[in-house]
């Protein structure tokens, strides 16, 4: 059989008829792969793909890939290694079987086939379906429907303890602030005149300036004390009522009443 | 029903996916010129009468449209959620306490401006309702609340409001928190509507 | 002409001014819940049988459209929509009968691999998504059809897929290994001369 002429007769979805040499050239670009090439060849038997010959096939395609490798044309991997997949199928349906070798190659033209098969299945119901009724083709939907409109409405939340919350705040705003400054712990200049006289009435000799501070934990009360009663010292000796010694600078400060 | 001859199917479906009015010589240019385009709409227009769509001539190009009364259904309302502002809540519960209360009064009351958006979101959500016109100078609008806030708020009356004493009581008067309450109160979104609508 | 109740008049208006196909759940929140929409519909149904439009079912949601056989009349000259090349043609068909279906899955029927752009050109159009991973080894993404698929290629559902029941039937379907099966062959070890179509 001659394989060059015979698949291009009822491949018609792939390529125009065209002289030899730039027919196999288009025919290459348009196959989608080695399985759509055996499938377009399979189709050429025009018999059901369940009675096709796979050795008449796989003759086909071998015959074919040579005429194109002839021509230098560019042939892409995977129908090369098709090519030789098939050149061994072919060898080993001609030759004697042998036992030893699994799958046998009846089981391997058996898949072949099946595989035509469901891609020529595909092929099928894929030109059905792109060839039925097509919305916006051959139906249409409503030119300019009006559209339907959701409208979106707030529903205000808020509850009474909100309500009644905010009107507290508001209330409790407008009402007159009286400010009141928290006390801090000092011990005022009066106090400490009063207090340091008082004290030294019992002592007649030279006296630490920290043993007129009451006793407390509060540091910073200690600290008020400290500089009231040093200004007290000071007031009070002004006044002559007492004498104050110091030995030097920063040195404890002594008091003894005058 | 009826079978309508092909011609008028025909100027059915053109009408139908047209995206605007055609007149008789455009649907004559899909439909084919032997076809008698005013018979059939004559015979459509009839059809339609009293359903859904209407077939409707407008300066002589037709169209269909849908039946005008059923309009009201080709919009839905979606409810959205939304909080209520510091603001509003304040302005509510100003209006609540002391209706019929003006602008102004509660203006006073806050003792910051409010914005229109305010009031006109609590009309919109029903609680507050135009109440008069107060018969002083300037003739101001006075503001009540609605016998919906009462529902709303599962009140019976305005006299189930707690009153000030009740407040003070449950701490609500408490001036320390209202400190705080200003605080956070000025971060918050509702500071650009004080803002906008001062002049409103 | 018969009367039409107003639940099917609304629900024909809704259905006339939808930009989209409706469910059933999407029309009755127009029409509102007290309606039989599914009695209206298959009312409608009956009623515009044979007309110039038609009221179909796609994918559970429901639209109108002009009839097929008024196509020559309404078929616009404009740009016929890039045809589809015949790998996505293909490609769709088997996502379509098979899905959900793998990447692997379909090269594996089409004895090549896919080009990235096909199965874009494919989600572009709407007509495909992504259906999920497959839990095996390689966790593979899977694709399956729309709504939107059925809507255009005018198919109440996938079980209205042209063919499918007698694929099905002669076992078309199933993949290789499944088939040689059933035809009382091992179906296991004879991979690797098949695997470079397979999972490449």
């Amino acid at each position: 059989m001659d394989p060059s002429d015979e698949p291009f007769e009822t491949s018609g979805d792939h390529a125009p008829p065209a002289r030899e040499g730039e027919r196999l050239t288009l025919d290459l670009d348009g196959w989608e792969g080695p399985l759509d090439l055996l499938l377009t060849l399979a189709r050429a038997q025009k018999v059901d793909l369940s009675k096709i010959s796979i050795l008449a096939l796989v003759e086909q395609y071998l015959a074919f890939i040579a005429d194109a490798k002839k021509l230098r044309l560019e042939i892409a991997a995977d129908y090369l290694v098709m090519a030789a997949w098939l050149a061994y199928l072919k060898s080993c349906l001609l030759l004697p079987k042998d036992p030893e070798v699994e799958p046998g190659p009846e089981e391997l033209a058996l898949r072949l086939q099946l595989r035509l098969q469901r891609l020529q299945a595909m092929r099928e119901a894929g030109a059905r379906l792109v060839g039925g009724d097509r919305l916006g083709r051959d139906v249409f939907t409503r030119g300019k429907p009006e559209g339907l409109k959701v409208v979106r409405r707030a529903a205000w939340t808020t509850d009474l303890y909100d309500l009644i919350s905010a009107y507290g705040i508001v209330r409790a705003r407008s009402e007159p602030t009286v400010h009141i400054v928290a006390r801090r712990p000092v011990m005022t200049l009066d106090e400490a005149i009063h207090r340091v006289e008082r004290m030294l009435g019992l002592r007649m000799e030279w006296t630490a300036l920290e043993s007129f501070l009451p006793e407390t934990q509060d540091p910073e009360f200690r600290r008020s004390a400290l500089a009231s009663s040093f200004l007290a010292m000071l007031e009070l000796a002004r006044l002559g009522k007492v004498e104050l010694d110091q030995a030097d600078t920063f040195s404890p400060l002594y008091v003894r009443a005058a | 029903m009826r079978e309508l001859s092909d011609p008028v199917r025909a100027v059915e479906a053109t009408l139908f996916a047209a995206e605007e009015p055609l007149s008789v010589d455009d649907i004559a240019a899909y439909v084919g010129t032997s076809v008698d385009v005013k018979a059939a709409l004559a015979e459509l227009e009839a059809h339609y009468a009293g359903r859904g769509i209407e077939l409707v001539e407008r300066g002589r190009r037709w169209h269909f449209q849908t039946a005008a009364d059923l309009a009201h259904i080709l919009r839905r309302e979606r409810e959205e959620s939304r909080k209520l502002s510091r603001a509003a809540v304040e302005t509510l519960a100003i209006i609540a306490y002391h209706e019929p209360v003006s602008r102004a009064e509660i203006e006073a009351i806050r003792g910051v401006q409010i914005s229109k958006g305010t009031l006109d979101v609590l009309m919109e959500a029903g609680w507050v309702r135009p109440a008069g016109r107060r018969e002083v100078p300037g003739r101001p609008l006075t503001f009540a609340t609605t016998q919906e806030f009462l529902s709303h708020f599962g009140l019976k009356s305005r006299r189930d409001l707690p009153g000030i004493d009740d407040l003070k009581a449950a701490g609500l008067l408490d001036p320390v928190d209202t400190a705080l309450e200003r605080l956070g109160l000025e971060g918050e979104d509702e500071a650009e509507l004080e803002t906008d609508g001062e002049d409103a």
